[in-house]
């Protein structure tokens, strides 16, 4: 089964073309990694897949809901999230708040509730805060949740947006170069975590640069270059094709 | 000819630069590889004064120039041609390359320089001015023939070939790249190469930030591979290109 | 998972921050000065006329020397200043039960005060509490939701005109007229935004403003409703239980509940999820729809919440002057408004109401400079945006995003 | 009668013009709203009603008025300069780095702070232009133009055509054009940032005190507060043409004046200042790139 479908996606800019005739499927509950140099056109994909900005042509196809149209906040509900490749967190928020927003769409109570404060109001409150202290854990950040996040070193600020894109209770995740400017350390302990997405049954799209990371967690790897995708294989496949060592690794001269 | 000691720069609130210290000899072409975020973009922005640095110095033909605002640093003798090229979209070719030479000629405005050097300067100044587009021009035929375009309709490569064109017009000692090979098609990255290879030649210091790794450390003299804001390599282009390390993290080999 | 160290983390920012920068060495009493004082006096000159010119040539020059001679002992000042903010931290008076009990007396004395003070006071008072309620609901919009509105006034027009027309043309009393009011109020909020919103900021603030001077010029011009540049004479100031409240200390005190139901409100609106939605778009709007908030309708929430407040705010205003034209809604007043959340700090409800105070109490106090009230106003505003942009109880990064 | 508020109207759309123009050279470097920009015009205005009564004090007018009047002009230009270079000095150089609407704030601070200096060293009161010439009329097919109308319109266009000339052809021209593409870039080829910034404000500033001495003469009077609303005018002027471009400005504003003229006579003349309100209004909702096909048409 096939979670999202990718289907002859385009977007251009102007007159560039960030991303042309892009086609490929996700598999439900693997890891799929977006590689290619830089101004490949990976993160337009995932503006077009959050809703973030409109495909020119194509079509998006989400546990078989048509993506393409819907603004983002539909789409998250039907259970995609994702990170941002410069981190965008709530920086005046706290670290727990952040979370907290992203259950947003989980919760109901409107404006009288929130005045009056009845029990149905504290329920709710109560359970979105503690499952946030849930999410903040698993990044390994539930002790300071009051720490304002804009304050947070940038490892932790990483974790925190990983945990804010968990906290919208998502089945697919799209992570953009979650371990960009970490140190080899941090950066294992990003990998394991996005294994532990994985046994969670969450499905990851990634879009990564370090070829450690990409070839030691992905299922499946799709490689673009100028905005068009070249290869699309099992790890060990991409590692060998000529076209992807041409245009990403380095060609012989 | 320069040396940066020590440095450390913020970015924002990340610290891009965790105490770099690189040489650069006359004459050399040196390469600065690692992956995104390693601090390659950071380290030419902060020897072209755009990025303060917060601790160390940076000496340029022994005088420091930390703290120097970019137009004087310019002036000195170091020209960027940044990531993204960056070129003047609604300045026409010639203009785009007149703008290269801002630093280097007097000010058409200035009314007293006019009166007091009888115009004899600026004359002189002109001829150089001349020159110096022929240079440019003999070196990129095709912004000859489109000194009339808009620099926003020219095709990728020739923009990067504008940019270039752009920064030699003020006649650098030290010229800064910055990913020349971003996003253009092999054949015109093989030639932007070789047109490195010519400037070079020419007597201009080169320092090449590159991720076509293999490219780069062919085309230069000495490398350096930056990890997370720090040096992790130094050496000769060959020793590099045939160091395991490397070959593993930027080469796919 | 290695959990974070977080004292180690802030060692070493400091340590990061006290690596010794060079300083450039600045000669100390250069022509500097001179020249700076110069200029500015000649700027002043055709204005002020020569001999004015001349004194403030004089001042600038001796200041700027005294200033530069103080700052070389910057740090001894600043340490000063330091071990006085910590002698009032010591005594304790404002840990986190005292404030509970200096919060429970202050509202006592507040409610004891117009009995014991002048009707001057009261009423300076009773001005201060309508513009909190006012500046608090502009709080939503700008401190909460981030969106600059320099058209404000417009709505407290609104809540101003339409109690004054239904209570002197239909002879409806206040509290049958209010609903209507705010509730006018809160649609124009709501309708305004919903063009608005697709503008980027400082184009969102020039067209709230436009919509702000439409809004004048209307009551400036409809004459046969809203009587014009004369205003509508004759409004009756609310009742309760057949108590009339035209007598200064009863309003005082029905504006004051007032008060502390909007303070009540706003800040239960502001610890909910709506709150945090408002913030959330303010931080970072593009995120904030990625985790599944609609953006869009938020903003307009906070158009017409915020707008709800003015509506009050209007017919209070209304009520107690039993009279209202054009005047009273000027631009200036809107930069006046939004002052005051600034002065106070974008998004703090404390903050908010101490600058609305304070914006409405200074200038009573310093009534021999009344004529200098606008001009500090200005200067006021470009300082504050220099040197503190996040106004006085304003959190660190709060402040104006784009 | 057509005519004849076609002529009124472009008597006014070139002042706007003038205005406009210091409004879009900012945003197209800075992107903000210079909204203090009005005030520097209402300076001029009143540098002139200054300047002239001293001169007659000193007798220089009956001397030679013609003398009197180039040194107005040179002096007004001169202070307005000034004053737009100190104000982006002191309140809008340190905001550089902030957020966005920081500067729009400092920038009505500026504009309330210079209101007040002007009420409270000039008064309150309207203040009146020497009456020292009478200007006759040219009278063509019913459609009679005053002498300064005409010296109003053709001044406006010479200042706009070397105005041009000088964003095109000069090299500081060229610089504040390459400055609003990029300012990174700008600073990397060279480019002193600083200077352009400023060298933008001075002659923002000098045009706008052009515009205010020609009204201050066309309408013979001036009073501290009408540089609030033709600031909002000439803003609406600029956003109409597409801010940031030159040429865009100078359409926009003549169409402003038209608008104004027209819709005085024609509607009422009561909301006469309401149309540039509903106009800008109307704009940014329906174009926000302006009226002239896209924001960056040329510029600055």
């Amino acid at each position: 089964m096939y979670l999202l479908e990718v289907k002859g996606l385009s977007k251009y800019f102007g007159g560039i073309k960030a991303v042309e005739e892009v086609t490929f499927k996700v598999k439900e509950g693997i890891i799929m990694s977006i590689i290619g140099p830089n101004g490949a056109g990976k993160t337009t994909i995932f503006n077009c897949l959050t809703g973030l900005s409109n495909p020119t042509k194509g079509d998006l196809y989400f546990s078989g809901t048509k993506l393409t149209g819907l603004p983002p906040h539909r789409i998250v509900r039907l259970g995609i999230s994702r990170t941002f490749q410069n981190i965008r967190l709530f920086r005046e928020m706290s670290v727990i708040e952040n979370v907290m927003v992203a259950q947003h769409h989980k919760t109901r109570s409107g404006l009288i509730g929130s005045i009056i404060r009845w029990k149905r109001f504290r329920d709710e409150e109560k359970v979105v805060r503690e499952k946030s202290i849930e999410y903040l854990g698993l990044v390994g950040l539930s002790d300071y949740p009051d720490a304002i996040s804009g304050n947070l070193p940038y490892g932790a600020q990483r974790r925190l947006e990983i945990a804010r894109a968990l906290a919208t209770e998502p089945s697919l995740i799209l992570l953009d170069e979650p371990t960009a400017g970490m140190n080899p350390q941090e950066t294992s302990e990003i990998m394991s975590l996005i294994r532990n997405f994985k046994k969670l049954g969450k499905t990851i799209l990634l879009i990564e640069h370090d070829m450690k990371v990409v070839m030691g967690i992905s299922d499946w790897i799709v490689v673009l270059d100028h905005g068009v995708k070249i290869a699309e294989g099992l790890p060990a496949d991409i590692r060998k094709d000529s076209m992807v060592i041409g245009a990403y690794l380095g060609r012989e001269h | 000819m320069l040396e940066l000691i020590n440095i450390h720069t913020f970015y924002g609130q990340i610290e891009a630069l965790k105490g770099i210290n690189i040489e650069i000899k006359y004459g050399e072409i040196v390469c600065l590889i690692g992956n995104n975020g390693a601090g390659k973009s950071t380290t030419l922005m902060t020897i072209s004064g755009i990025m303060k640095p917060l601790s160390g110095d940076i000496m340029f033909e022994g005088k420091s120039i930390k703290g120097i605002s970019p137009h004087s640093i310019v002036k000195m003798g170091i020209s960027q041609v940044p990531e993204g090229r960056r070129i003047f979209p609604k300045l026409t070719v010639k203009e785009n390359l007149e703008m290269g030479a801002y630093s280097v000629v007097s000010d058409q405005l200035s009314v007293f320089k006019k009166l007091t050097t009888k115009n004899r300067q600026q004359t002189t100044q002109n001829k150089e001015l001349a020159t110096q587009l022929e240079k440019v021009f003999e070196l990129f035929p095709v912004l000859k023939e489109r000194h009339k375009q808009l620099g926003g309709t020219l095709s990728g490569g020739e923009q990067q070939m504008l940019a270039i064109g752009r920064s030699l017009m003020s006649n650098p000692k030290l010229l800064l790249l910055d990913e020349p090979s971003l996003g253009l098609a092999p054949i015109i990255v093989s030639k932007i190469f070789k047109t490195i290879n010519e400037i070079n030649r020419e007597g201009v210091t080169v320092l090449l930030v590159e991720q076509n790794a293999r490219a780069a450390l062919k085309l230069s003299h000495r490398g350096y591979v930056l990890e997370n804001g720090r040096i992790a390599l130094e050496g000769k282009g060959e020793e590099l290109l045939n160091n395991e390390q490397v070959k593993k993290a930027y080469l796919g080999g | 998972m290695a959990r974070l160290n977080w004292k180690r983390f802030k060692d070493e920012r400091k340590n990061m921050n006290t690596v010794p920068g060079e300083k450039k060495k600045e000669k100390f009493f250069g022509i500097k000065p001179l020249v700076v004082a110069l200029w500015f006096a000649l700027l002043f000159l055709p204005f002020n006329g020569l001999r004015a010119a001349i004194i403030l040539f004089a001042v600038l020059l001796i200041s700027i020397i005294f200033f530069k001679f103080l700052f070389s002992y910057k740090k001894i000042v600043i340490e000063g200043l330091q071990t006085f903010h910590n002698k009032i931290r010591a005594t304790g008076l404002f840990s986190a039960p005292s404030v509970h009990i200096i919060r429970s007396l202050s509202i006592i004395f507040l409610f004891i005060l117009p009995f014991i003070t002048t009707d001057y006071l009261i009423d300076v008072a009773i001005l201060a509490g309508i513009y909190i309620i006012l500046a608090l609901g502009l709080n939503i919009i700008v401190g909460f939701a981030g969106l600059l509105n320099l058209g404000f006034v417009a709505f407290y027009a609104i809540g101003a005109y339409s109690y004054a027309i239904m209570n002197t043309k239909f002879g409806l009393d206040f509290w049958s007229a209010l609903p209507f009011s705010i509730g006018l109020t809160t649609v124009s909020g709501f309708f305004l935004a919903i063009p608005a919103l697709r503008l980027r900021g400082d184009y969102l603030a020039i067209v709230t403003l436009g919509f702000g001077e439409i809004v004048r010029l209307i009551l400036n011009n409809w004459d046969s409703v809203t009587m014009g540049p004369n205003g509508i004479p004759g409004i009756a100031p609310p009742v309760i239980m057949s108590v009339s409240l035209g007598k200064l200390s009863y309003y005082y005190c029905f504006v004051l509940s007032l008060v502390i139901l909007t303070v009540f409100v706003t800040r239960r609106v502001y610890s909910s999820r709506i709150g945090r939605a408002w913030v959330a778009i303010r931080e970072d709007e593009i995120a904030s729809s990625a985790m599944g908030i609609n953006t869009t309708m938020y903003k307009l929430y906070s158009f017409a919440f915020g707008a709800f407040w003015a509506g009050l705010a209007g017919a209070l205003f209304a009520g107690k002057m039993q009279f209202v034209s054009p005047e009273s809604f000027t631009f200036m007043e809107s930069v006046l408004i939004v002052s005051m959340v600034i002065l106070g700090g974008l998004g703090s409800i404390p903050g908010v109401i101490l600058g609305a105070t304070i914006l409405v109490i200074l200038p009573e106090i310093l009534r021999e400079v009344q004529l200098y009230r606008m001009l500090a106003l200005g200067g006021g505003l470009v300082l504050l945006m220099i040197f503190r942009p996040q106004g006085l109880l304003g959190g660190k990064g709060v402040s104006l995003r784009g | 009668m057509l005519l004849q508020q076609l002529v009124n109207g472009l008597t006014l759309g070139s002042v706007y013009a003038l205005i406009a123009l210091g409004y879009t050279m900012v945003y197209g470097i800075l992107e903000l709203i210079n909204f203090a920009h009005g005030e520097i015009y209402m300076l001029g205005a009143y540098l002139g009603i200054i300047l002239m009564v001293f001169f007659t004090a000193i007798g220089l007018t009956s001397y030679s008025l013609p003398l009197s009047l180039i040194l107005t002009f040179f002096l007004s230009i001169i202070f307005c300069a000034s004053y737009g270079f100190t104000m982006e000095k002191i309140a809008y150089k340190p905001l550089r780095k902030a957020p966005r609407l920081s500067p729009l704030i400092s920038a009505i601070g500026v504009s309330i702070f210079l209101q007040n200096y002007v009420m409270l060293t000039q008064g309150a009161t309207d203040k009146v232009f020497p009456h020292l010439f009478e200007t006759s009329t040219i009278t063509f097919m019913s459609v009679s133009m005053t002498y300064l109308q005409f010296f109003i319109i053709l001044t406006s266009a010479i200042v706009m055509v070397f105005l041009r000339l000088f964003v095109r052809k000069t090299k500081i021209g060229k610089a504040m054009r390459a400055v609003a593409q990029d300012k990174i870039m700008a600073s990397l080829v060279g480019i002193n940032i600083d200077t352009v910034i400023s060298v933008t404000f001075i002659i923002g500033s000098g045009l706008a005190a052009i515009a205010g001495l020609m009204v201050a003469m066309y309408y013979g009077l001036v009073n501290y507060y009408i540089g609030y609303v033709a600031g909002i005018k000439a803003f609406t002027a600029a956003v109409l043409g597409g801010i940031g471009s030159i040429r865009g400005a100078m359409l926009g504003g003549l169409l402003l004046g038209l608008v104004e003229s027209l819709g005085a006579s024609y509607i009422s003349s009561e909301y006469k200042d309401a149309y540039a309100f509903i106009i800008l209004v109307l704009i940014l909702l329906m174009k926000p790139g302006g009226l002239f096909g896209k924001a960056e048409l040329e510029k600055v």
